[in-house]
Parts: structure tokens; C-alpha cells; sequence
């Protein structure tokens, strides 16, 4: 009689941490796989920016920028993938999971959406973009759920938009260093406008943003201060053509560009 | 929409972001001191007088709960409900004392493991996650295994206060505690790192049984049949 | 003419630039690859680990044991599909991909087989299980490759294997403490003389190891500490029979330990 | 095999392999210390004196670099083949600055880059990794990448010397290497870090070029046709 | 007087020295937030455009400084006189960026550096460490030096805006900066840490002076006129 | 004011600053001497022979605390009184040091916990902050802590030494410590972390009341007579 | 002379310098190696075996320590005398190790404090610093601080081995050394941090004798006899 | 000796220790101050106005020496000779400082390296170390290339000042010191971390020299003439 009590009261316990086990299991798996999501999400998205970046040195910008975005569509079926994960769970749960994908997406977005329309693309716009219409609307789990269930949406949070546009920065710099390199006036001046909009952005959030972008806010700075540097000294060149020496600055420039554009 | 003005934007977000943490702090300073409280009144029942009105400290510890629940009613409104996991840090830790708290009481009432339905409703929040402010499973995990330390250092002064039968008892519920810990794989995180504890709570009340034995005090009628 | 010059030397920097490209490429998929399996193997090693410490508290620990074998198996196909992805690799260009999943699984192996035979799994028997034999050698790559293409190898290394067994240590620690809370009286003091005996064999490597293994020594230390602790306090109680208090000691122990089984 | 004895065992291993990279560092040193020669060579051609018998350094160069195939020859016999990997560290930095030095003599021979293969070939590694010991394709582009800066200040430096024709030639150079180095796809890695550098030196060439055209010194006719 | 007794009363004084706290965080929050605004008016100097009406901008910003005054005169409220130093850490950081501003302000208005008193003025503290509120002298010379970096940046900027006269008069100003610091006997600290980084901001002015120089650029009356 | 005349008169004030700090750093490098010898003499508790002779050893402690006075009557005199706080590192480490000792003297005398008027008497301070040179609620908290695990320690040493009647009272003693402890709200800080260690100090003597009761060997009177 | 000449005079001395600290490098590494075989025989006294046999293997340990010698005496030959400190780095871990393996075999031969000039002369090192290589102070005071940890666990050890005596003649000699480093006035370097961890070995240890007295099993002529 | 007089000798020692390192310290400071002001007379080479005396304010530096040889006279009577290392790094910074300073007069005056030899005589310290308190090469070295990097702004200035034929003086002189310091096998350490800068200022200068021939400004005798 009492041993009997025993086991029943034991087999209450140990089927209560049966249950544990399964829902501690599962949850782990899920992170373990949006881990590698946000692994391949990282890896297409800095190989797409490292594309982006030939558009300073290709005659056909559009055609990069396609390309780009193609790899972008890439990279949000993964992003929906995630949010295949995340149907019915709060996002903040797994989000270190996936946090740094996540940032590097919206690097690489904000950096095609820069150079095709020379604006810093919204949060609004990039989670616009992250609304997925899954086919297989034959699963149907709850039944609550048969309106919503064949369209998933993935929310990026501000904090890792911001991570992200921290980032977009460095890219920028690049952009406008090269730029230099190949004998654009114009793009440095317009980079480095937008450039110094964004550092005052940052600069207005202050320590009022999370710390992980105050991080950042040192590297943002020196990007500015290159490119700040770079126009200044196009300025100091520009303003320069000693009358003793002038030759026919304008053809001999055009050679040398039409020359550059062979190259590349 | 330009640079400047996204950045306002975004300021706006993180305003209120900062408002929601600050009003949460506040909610969780105030559970913390009942928390306290709680503690103050149970402690006392590892003093040698203590063992006399346990019951009596339960139902003491059971009215400060209440206030428990009202400080979690409130602490529910200050969020919205999908957005648990983005503040868990914030009441995490007290939670996780709560949940030892809540699961002793249970324990000194009835020598039962509580169920994780049953701390829910001791402290007023819900046990399924899509229903709203719940207690997540490893923090009830965590506050069980506090208390099970708490067993041990309670079987100690219970023998320091003259209960013999007591340590026999911990130490049967412990064993299974353990073996049901023993089902569950732990990443390398803080739970791990108490569960670990645990193996020396069970070996401390081994030890006192093991003192009991040898001496001829552990009588085995009073282990178990009171429950 | 001039032009076709330029033409002819750019596309030789460039087509070489595109080997390059795919190189890196290439390098850098099997690296990832390569992580990915190494988090699988790392996972189910460590669940391993958990299972194994059950064997303290069940009453069939051969169960256990077995069970644990076929877990161990199938980490050793992930380790195999490892040794597939090196084929024909310098396993060093890539072994920070997956020293970590590799020493956990020597962890999870030595454990395995400390519990069984009481010993230390050596280098070259872990090394000796790591052999696979491939069915598909329908597929030959390169002509040389005809009669080993069936059979592959993996080599742990003596670092990664150092490692392991230095964490090895520490679940060994936690069974001892285990075992002293289930009233065995003997194990303790195995461990105890096999945890020294590491312990010395670390000191004795001193420094000549690897740096990763001296910053595991003072945590091997102070698991040491814990069991030898354990095993004074064990002796010390033993020796304590008051007469003045005696009662039938034996007969009350056997009592308490049939009920621990019970509950187990 | 006691603890005790598998302990030794092991021992053995590391004393080994601690012997190995002793060797090692001693023949590194040697290929260090011919590095800094050859160095010492091709750096006086930023000279203005140094511009006029530029083929005379690269002999010298070259003389050097057969002291390089003998240390290189040396290496090699120093640890198993197939653990290259294993101390790449070891002289990953010495051969990147190897192969700066080889593409440097050989863009100073041809005023071409230099492939992979010759490189090879000047430093007496061989090309592909299974047939021994080779030259990383990140340690060879990494040498390319420290000539290219090598290259803004020959730029600079060539026009005091009155040489106003070789900017225009390093600028066609470095944009063709700055095109191919697009192609790739970079780690957040050194190399990633070292090419960031060549938008620099690409700019920097620009704007000598640039000083160049505005003043009508860069002449055409000499812009590329010597190769 | 019991134990019981005794934490109480100690616990009065940790949850009035905790509510002291929490007053001043908010008041330097406040603080923090007009300084930011304060920031974001005088950084548009830096733009293109932003050079033509620096008066304005100034004007802007000294309405701003009102707000800070009113924080200040809140914030010395909240505590007594004596323990500024208790509470130095909460409102150092705020101050120094203050500081900064406020000499920045000053700088633009009459390119001369603003004392300590002035500075005391602006913000509306004391000078003097017995009055009451202060700005400590080691959190003044920290913002002095944060606007030394802010000028550096101004002299490249200016030129970019076209503006070539500037370069020269900061140059002439930093270096009377830096001869005053050199007087000065720093412990090893951050103040001293962020002085080591003044040699940088003196370097970088001096080359764009150079740059402007050598293209005959720099042609007022100070420079010298040595062309 | 010249930027030069302007530098001179602040380095002025830096000069003074270290001169007080050089001063300060003596005067409590004397105090740390006393405060080590203070500890010599009271260690000496903890051995067997040490048991008998407590109050001897209360009286030669006592007679140190005055040299302490001495300094610390020195140490007043040093810095302006409002400056507490801008130096208070230097000597929060010795302070919390003798108030420690001063709360162990006190509890061997009499057998119960020493107020901080009574702790600021003994080592010549003020209470209250306004009076002047006092010691810091904090520090007189973390004395008090120090001394909880000096009397874990005690309780230990005296059953070896023979004395079964202590623990128990050390034992009450400490249990009304703790729940004094658990009225106070902390910060996250160094105190909290030395408030954590008490719960080990509340177990460990625990452990020592039990093994003698156990044994049978606490049978004093004052142990409350429930068994 | 030429900045060629002077260089190359340079050189000279770098390379001579290299030259001695590779020489010393090779000596410290077979220092090393013996201080790693004497420490595995002491180690064994650990073993439930061990403390049969200590004699013996303080004979084994004593005959190592010649090799020591031999070493020492070869090292001291490397570089000259008054350049002690320009390469302390390179042997002061070594010798702190050596210094506690001599002060743990004298204690287990005669259980008293080695001297420095005991150790010294074990060593083979000269004890004034005048007179050649010696063994700094503090080295010394590192290894005594060493064995002390190490005492703790053979307090530990013999008990599991039976030996009841020993932990009470270690915890008085413990005592001592604790005594002793209490006259000392540390600096806050390692030495430091080291003898805080002193006061865990002395609590450790208190705690065995404890345990012992407790049970009756502390019956030695020296324990007092007091039960 | 009981183990009391073991440690009161020793502590002896420490305190002797202390002692010196407190003497020295004191000295430092005094060399330190006279470092700056030798400093500040030296900055003004680069005001334009700078330019034209410079013999003058070489002078005035020389005169300045004469304080640090006594300075230096001073902190050598402070230690036994042969303990130069063990107190070494109190000194290193500032004794960098000042190797910089001499070889930057040195150099003002006949444009040439200073050897060590009279570095060593300028600062009034031993070249030998055996003779006592010397100049440690690698801190002679580190002076030189502090140096370095103020000719590197001295090559800025001066174009600045219209002295166009510094700049290539400077040039050539800083290539023979990358040349010397090539033959140096540097370790990883600050030195060649230092070292590593100076092919930034090599370049700088380079593109000094540049910006003048472009403009046809760099036309001096001294400058070759083989344009
Ligand atoms: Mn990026
Ligand atoms: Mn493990």
C-alpha cells in the first residue's frame, strides 16, 4: 500500500520532468537550427555586399544591382525560414539565435537600397519586404489559426536595424573611397552627406540606444572622418590649377578616364 | 522620409522602450521586497521552535503571495503580452526566488514537489506561454532546485530540533527530485550550474540520514507515512 | 593593337582572379560545412554525457550503457561525414571548424568508457573506432584513389584529445559527488585514485602542452579537490561508530539503500 | 596502458612536436633575415638615384631568392607533408612578404602581375598543396596586396624622380588588380582588412595621376606602351 | 536598541541615499538629453552649408544652455552641498560633454578659449569647489580637450566648404592649447590618456595648414606671406 | 588671462590635489600597520590556548584602537571636510578593515552586535556625515560581514578548543544578523556580493550545532532546552 | 662613423642579447622538466599508499634536486651577474616552483619553515642578492605560499589515509606561517593575491581538525586533551 | 630562528624595497617636469616663426640638459648599481622621452644621427652597462624613432614656413635610418611596434617631397640635381 503510494506519486514526478525534457529538447533544437539559419543568412548577405561594392567599377550598375537582388530574395526565403520557426513564438525568445543574420541583412539591404535610390532605407520598408505566403496551407495545427495561416511576416527589431545601418556605415566608406579611386567627383560629396546624416542620427540617439551600437559609435566616427578627408582633399585638388603650368586639363582627364572605364 | 527624421522615429521607439523598462524595475522592486518578506517569515523554520507551527508560517507566507499576484497583475500590463522574452531579465531572478518560495510552502504543507500548474497559481500568472505572462519552465526549474537545497539545510536543523523522522523523508522526495533532474539535458548554462549543486544537497542529506542510521535514530515508521 | 594587349592581359588577371574566387569560395562552404556538423556532433555528445550520468541511479546499467553506444554511433557517422568532407584535405586548414565538437565527443567516448572498464580511453583506440567504410565507390575520383576510395579515416588529435579528457574530469567529478549522495561507498574512492592519476599526468605535461590545456588546469585541480574531499568525508564518517549510541548500523543501512533503489 | 604510461605516451608526442617548431622557427629566422635583404635591395628604387638601373636591383633580387629556395628546400624537410596547416602560423608572415617581394621584382621586370605559379616558382614552393609545400592563395594575394602599396609610393616617388610616365602605368596596373580582387569574396579577415588598404593606394595613384594630367606631364605615348 | 531595530533604521538611510540616486539619474537625464540637442545644433557647422550662419547656430545653442542652467540649478537641489563628490560619477560624464559645448560655443563665437569661470557661467555652476555645485577642474580640461578633436574636424570641413582662412587661426589656437598642457603634471589617468590623443589633432591641423599652403591657399595676413 | 597664465594657475591646483593624496596614502598606510597588528592579536582566539584568555586579548586590542584614533585624528586633518567622498578610496579598504575588528572585539566582550556609534567611537570617527570625517553606512555594514565569517570560523575552532556551548549562541547570533541583513534593500555591489556569503556562514555553523547535538553535546541551558 | 656602422654595432648587441636569452630559454626549459619530476614524486605523497613511504620519496626528490643544482649552475653562467633582473622573467616562475617543492620536502622531512638559505642552498643559488644568482625574497615567500595550498590537502589526505595526527601538527604550523605573513606589509602585486589565499588553507585545515575532534579521533598529546 | 624572526627580517627587506622605489619615484617626477619643459622650448622649431631660430632655442635645450644630468646624478646614488633592471621600468618612459629630445637638439644642430655614445653624454648617464646607470640601447632606439615622427611633421611645417629644402634633407636622412633600422632583427615587442610606424612618416616625408617637385618648388643644390 505504501510502496504503491510511492510509485505513484514517483511516476507524477518523473513524468512531469518527461515533459520538461521534451519541451526543453525541442526548444533547444529550434535554437539550434535558427543558428544555422542566421549562419547562411550572414554568409549570402556579406557576399551580396562585396557584389554590391563592383558597381564603382562596372559600366552596367543595373545589372550588379539585379544580381544583388536576386541574392536578397536568397536570403529572405531564409529569412522565412526563420519566421516558419517562429510561428506561434515570441520572437525575443530565440532572438540571439538569429540576431546577427538578421543585422547583416539589413546591411546588405540598406546598402542595395543606397545605391539605387541614395536614401537609408526604413525599418518599415525592410519588414514590408519580410511578408512570406506559404503554398502549404494544408497543416492546419489550431483551429484559430486557418485565416492567418498561409501568411507569415518576420519583424525586424530596432535594435538590430540600428546594428545593422551601424555597419552600412563602413560600406559606405568603402564605397566612397573607391569612388575616389576611380575619378568620381560627385559620389564622395553625396556619401559623405549622408554619411555625417547618419552620425548625427547616432549621435542625437546617444546613450539612449542600446549599447551594443555605442560599441560602434567609434568606428562610425573614423568612417566619417575618411570620408570627410577624402572630399576635403578633393576640394584642396580641385581648387588647384597653377596658371604656370596649365595644360589641357580637360581632354587629357577624359583619356584617362575613358581609359579607366576600359579597364574595368 | 529623411535620415533625420528616421532617427526620430527610432528615438521614439527607444523612449518607450525605456519607459516600459523603467516601469517594469519598479513592479519588480516591489516584488522583490515581498519576496523577502516571504523569506523572512519561512526561514524561521529552521530554528528550533520553528518546527512546531509550520503550518501556521504556510499560511503566513500564503497571504504575502497574494500581494504576489498583485504585483504580477500589474507587472502584465505594462507590456505587451508576445514581447515576455525581449524583458525576461528583468524579473527573472525574482521570479526564480518566487518559484523556490512558492514551491517550499507546497513542500512544508504537503512534502509534495510542486507542479509548475500549481506555482502559476500561487503567484498569478499563466502557465501556457501563448496565454500571457508565464513562468518559463526553466525558471521553475531553477526555483525548485533552490528549494531543494533549502531541504537540505532544513534537514540538518530539523535534526538539530529533535525531528528525526524529517531527514529520512527529504531525502526520499530528494532522490526523486534528482532522478527526475537526471531525465533533462542542460546546456552549460546557470540551471546547469545549480543542478550540479544539487548532486551536494543530496549527498549533505545522505550524510544525515547516514548519522541517523548509525545511531539508530531514523525511525522508519515516521519516513513517509505521513503524507 | 594596343588594346587587344590590354584586353588579352586583363582577362589573364581576371580569369585567374575567378579561380581564385572559386577557390575561396570553395574553401569557405566546406568550412561551414564543416561547423555545422561539428555543433550537430557537439549536441549529441553532450546528451550523451547526460544519459551516461544516469547510470548512478538506475538499476541496469548496461541499458544505459548501450544506449549510450548507440547515441556515441551515431556522433561517430557525423564524425564520418566529417572525415568524408577532409578527403584528401590537410585536416589542420580546416581543424578550427570542429575541435570543439571533436573534444566534446572525446568527453563523451572516454566517459563511456571510464563508466565501463574502469580505465582511460586512449588516443589511438579512439582513432581506432573512427574508420568507415564507404559504400558508394561507385564514384572514383581520381584514378590513384581506386583502392582506399572504399575506407576513410579520422585522426584526433593529441591536443584536441588532451582537451577532452581534461573536461572528462569534470563529469567524472559530478559522478563521484553523485555516487556518495546514492550511499555507494566504493566508487568515490575509484574515482578518486583515477582523477589523481590524471591530475598527476597533466602536471607532469606542465606547460609542454597546449595552452588550451593549462587554462583546464586549475578547474582539474579543484574537481580533484571536490573528490578528494568527498572521500575524506566518507572515511571520517566511517570511522565514527559511538558505542554509546550503537545500533544495529547494518541492518538500518541496507533499509534506507533498498529504498533508495526504490525510488531510482 | 596505465595513466601513467598513456601520460608519457603523449609526452612523447608533444616533445616531438615541440622539436619540430623549434626547427622550424630556426630555418623562419634564416628566411626573415633574407627577406629583409632583398628588401634592402628593391627599397632603393624609391631613390631618385635608385630609378635608373632598376634591372640591375632585380638581379640582385633574384640572386637573393635562390637563398630563399634553399631555406624553402630546408623547411620542408622539416615536418610531415600533409601537416602543412599545422604550423602554418609559423611562416605565414614571412612567405606573405616573400611573395610581396617576388611580385614586386617581377612587376619591376614586366610591369605584370606576377601569377601564382611563378611565384612558386621564385620562392621554390610548389603550387598545388598535395604536391608538398605550397603557397596559400591568401598568402599569395595578401604579397600582391603589399606590393600594390608598394606601388602608390613608387608613384609618388617617381615623379621626383621625373619620371612622369610611370603613374599613369602603375594607375592602368592597379586598376586591373583592383577589378580582380572584386571577384572575391572576403572573410572579416586580415586580408579582407588588407585589401580596404588598396582603395587607398588606388586613390593615391589617382591623385598623382591627377597632379600629373592638370599640369600636362602625364604623357600618353609613354603611358603603356614599354610592356 | 534590537538588531531588528537597528537594520531598520540603516535601511532608512540606504533607501533615502537611494532615492537621492534616482533623483539625480533623472535630472541627468534631462541633462544628457539637451546636451544631445545641444550636439546636434553645433555639429551642423561640419556641412557644407553649415558655415555661413555659425552665428546663428551659437545663438541656438546659448538658448539651449538656459535649459541646461535650469537642470543644473534642479539637480543641486537633490543633495547636500558636502557630497558632490559621493555622487561625482553620475553627472562627471554629462558635465565633461557640457564642458565641451560650452568651450565649443565660445570658440565659434570668438575663437578664443573659454575659461573655467565662463564655463561655470554657461552651465550655471559654481567655480569654486566651497561655493557649492561645481565644475571640477579636471572634467573642465577633458571637455577643453574633446573640443580640441572637434576642431580638428572643423579644419578639414571648413575647407571643404571653401572656407581656407580658418585652417590657419585653429592651427595657431591648438598650439597655445598645447603648450598650456604641457605645463601641466597629469597623473596617469583618462584625462591624460585623451591629452596623449591632442598631438594627433595638432598633427592633422598642421597638414591641412600644409596642404593649403603649398597650393598657395593659405594667403592671409598671419600666414606669414612667404610665397 | 593668458592661455599660459590660465594653465599655471590650474596646474597649481593639480599640485595641491596629489600633495593630499601623497599626504592620505601615509596616514593609512600607518593605519593599515595598526589594523594588521589589532588582527594579531585577536587571531589568536582561534587557538585551543586562546579560548581562556578572551578577555585579555579584548583589553590589548582596546589599547591599539587608541594609536588608531591617533591616526585617524590625523588623517582628518589632511583634506577639507566636504572632500570625504573625492577621496574616500583611498581608506574605505582599511576602514572596512577595523570596523571589522571593532564589531569582533565588541562581540567577544559582550555577545552582541556593535552599533556604528559605538564602531565610530571606537575608531575616533564621527557618525554622522556632517560632522565630518565618519565611516560610511556601507563600510560599517561590510565590517560586520567580515566578522560573520570570522565567527563561522569561531564556531569551528571552539569545539575543537572544547567549548560546545558557543556555536549554539554563535549560531543565534547569526541567525539574527541575517534577518536584520534581509530587511535592507542593496545594490548590485560589492556589499551584496559579501551579504551572499553570509547564507554560507548562517550553514556552516548549522552544521556545527548539529554534529553536536547529534552527539548529544549541546547541552547547555541557553541552547533553549526543546529537545 | 656611418648610420650603416652604428646599426650594424647595434645589431651586435641585439643579437648577443637574443643569443643569452635563448641560452637561459634552453636551461629554464630543462629546469622545468626536473621541477615537473620532483613535483611527481611529491604528488604521490597524496596517494592512499603514499604516506607510507614519505622518506623515501623525499630521499628521491632530494636526489633530483642535484640535477637542479646542475642546472643552476649552469644558467647563472649565462649571462653576468648584475643583469639578474634584465632577465628575471624568464626563471622566476621556475624558481617559485622550485622554491615550494624545497620548502614541501623540508616540511615533510622535519615539518618545520624552510629557511631561505635552506632553500637556497638546495637549489644551488647564492642567498645575497650581492653575491650572484640568488632567490628573491618574494620568490621565496611565493613558494612557501604554494606549499601551504598544498598542506591543505594532505591535511585532507591523511585522513583518508588514517593518519589522524598529522592535519592537528600541520594546522599549528599553519598557524605559524600565517603569523609570520601578517608582519609583512605586501604590496597589491600576486604575492599579495596569493596570501589572500592563505585564509582558505588555514580555515580548510581548522575544519579537518575539526572534523576529527569532533568524532574523538584528534587524540594526540598536543590537541589538549581537553574531552 | 623561530618563524617571527624569519619574517620581521624580512620585512626588513621589504621595507628597504619600498623605501628605494619611493626615492626614485620622487626623482622621476623631477626629470619628468624637466622633460617637458625641455619639450616645450623644442615645439617651437615648428611655428613658422620657429624657423628661424633654431640654433638659439638649441641652446636653450642645452642649457636645460644640465638640469637632467643632475637629476640623473641624483637617481643613480638612489640604488645599488647592479639593480639597474630590477627598477627599470619606473625610469624606461621618461628615459625614452629624453633620448628623444637629445637626439632631436642633435639633429636641429648638424642635421645627423646622434650616436648613443652621446645621447650618453648629453643626458649624463654611463653608455657601458657595467659602468653603472646607462642608456639601454633599445630605449636609445625607441628616442630615435620618436624622432622620427617629428621630422616628419618638421618636413610639414617647414614647406608651411617656405623652407622647401628641409623637406629632402629630411628625406634623405629619415631613408638612412629605415635602411639602419633594417638591419635590426627587432622582437615583437613595443620597439618594433614603433618601428613599424616609421614607414608611415617615410612616406609622409616622401609625399612632402613630392608635392614640391610637382610644383617645381623642390629645386635645391642639395637636392642631387638629377632632375
Ligand atoms: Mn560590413
Ligand atoms: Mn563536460
Amino acid at each position: 500500500d505504501q510502496k504503491t503510494e510511492d510509485f505513484v506519486s514517483q511516476s507524477a514526478v518523473i513524468s512531469a520532468f518527461r515533459v520538461f525534457q521534451q519541451e526543453l529538447d525541442t526548444r533547444h533544437d529550434k535554437y539550434e537550427r535558427l543558428v544555422k539559419l542566421s549562419r547562411d543568412i550572414t554568409i549570402e548577405s556579406k557576399r551580396t555586399i562585396f557584389l554590391l561594392h563592383r558597381v564603382t567599377s562596372v559600366p552596367n550598375v543595373e545589372e550588379v544591382l539585379n544580381e544583388a537582388d536576386n541574392k536578397l530574395d536568397g536570403v529572405r526565403q531564409k529569412i522565412g525560414q526563420i519566421a516558419e520557426e517562429l510561428r506561434g513564438e515570441d520572437i525575443y525568445q530565440f532572438h540571439k539565435a538569429f540576431t546577427s543574420g538578421v543585422q547583416e541583412y539589413v546591411e546588405a539591404v540598406s546598402f542595395h537600397h543606397f545605391i539605387r535610390h541614395r536614401t537609408l532605407l526604413s525599418l518599415e520598408e525592410i519588414n514590408a519586404a519580410l511578408v512570406f505566403i506559404k503554398d502549404e496551407t494544408v497543416v492546419i495545427k489550431a483551429p484559430g489559426e486557418i485565416q492567418g495561416a498561409c501568411v507569415l511576416t518576420f519583424q525586424v527589431t530596432s535594435t538590430d536595424y540600428l546594428l545593422g545601418v551601424a555597419d552600412l556605415t563602413g560600406e559606405l566608406m568603402r564605397m566612397c573611397i573607391s569612388s575616389v579611386g576611380n575619378g568620381d567627383m560627385e559620389t564622395p560629396f553625396e556619401l559623405s552627406n549622408f554619411l555625417r546624416d547618419i552620425h548625427d542620427g547616432f549621435a542625437y540617439l546617444g546613450n539612449v540606444g542600446p549599447y551594443e551600437v555605442s560599441k560602434k559609435l567609434h568606428t562610425l566616427r573614423q568612417s566619417l572622418g575618411k570620408v570627410e578627408d577624402a572630399c576635403y582633399m578633393l576640394r584642396v585638388r580641385g581648387s588647384e590649377i597653377p596658371k604656370h603650368m596649365l595644360a589641357d586639363v580637360f581632354s587629357s582627364r577624359t583619356a584617362v578616364m575613358e581609359q579607366d572605364e576600359e579597364v574595368a | 522620409m529623411s535620415v533625420t527624421e528616421m532617427f526620430s522615429h527610432i528615438q521614439g521607439f527607444l523612449s518607450a522602450d525605456q519607459e516600459v523598462r523603467e516601469d517594469i524595475r519598479k513592479v519588480v522592486q516591489g516584488l522583490e521586497q515581498t519576496a523577502r518578506e516571504i523569506l523572512t517569515v519561512l526561514q524561521s523554520v529552521h530554528q528550533p521552535t520553528g518546527f512546531k507551527d509550520i503550518p501556521n508560517k504556510c499560511l503566513k507566507a500564503r497571504e504575502l503571495f497574494s500581494t504576489v499576484q498583485i504585483h504580477i497583475g500589474e507587472l502584465r500590463t505594462k507590456f505587451p503580452v508576445e514581447q515576455y522574452y525581449r524583458f525576461h531579465e528583468h524579473w527573472r531572478f525574482v521570479l526564480q526566488r518566487l518559484a523556490f518560495l512558492a514551491s517550499f510552502v507546497v513542500y512544508l504543507e504537503t512534502e509534495s514537489l510542486v507542479t509548475r500548474e500549481e506555482v502559476a497559481k500561487i503567484l498569478g500568472t499563466e502557465v501556457n506561454r501563448e496565454k500571457g505572462f508565464h513562468l518559463d519552465v526553466e525558471d521553475y526549474l531553477a526555483g525548485v532546485l533552490i528549494m531543494a537545497s533549502e531541504l537540505s539545510r532544513l534537514a540538518v536543523n530539523s535534526v538539530t530540533a529533535g525531528d528525526y523522522g524529517r531527514p529520512l523523508r527529504i531525502s526520499n522526495f530528494i532522490n526523486e527530485l534528482d532522478s527526475g533532474f537526471r531525465l533533462l539535458n542542460l546546456k552549460n548554462d546557470p540551471l546547469r550550474k545549480r543542478y550540479d549543486g544539487l548532486k551536494y544537497d543530496v549527498k549533505k542529506i545522505e550524510e544525515v540520514v547516514y548519522d541517523l542510521s548509525i545511531r539508530g535514530l531514523a525511525k522508519e515508521p515516521e519516513a513517509g507515512g505521513d503524507k
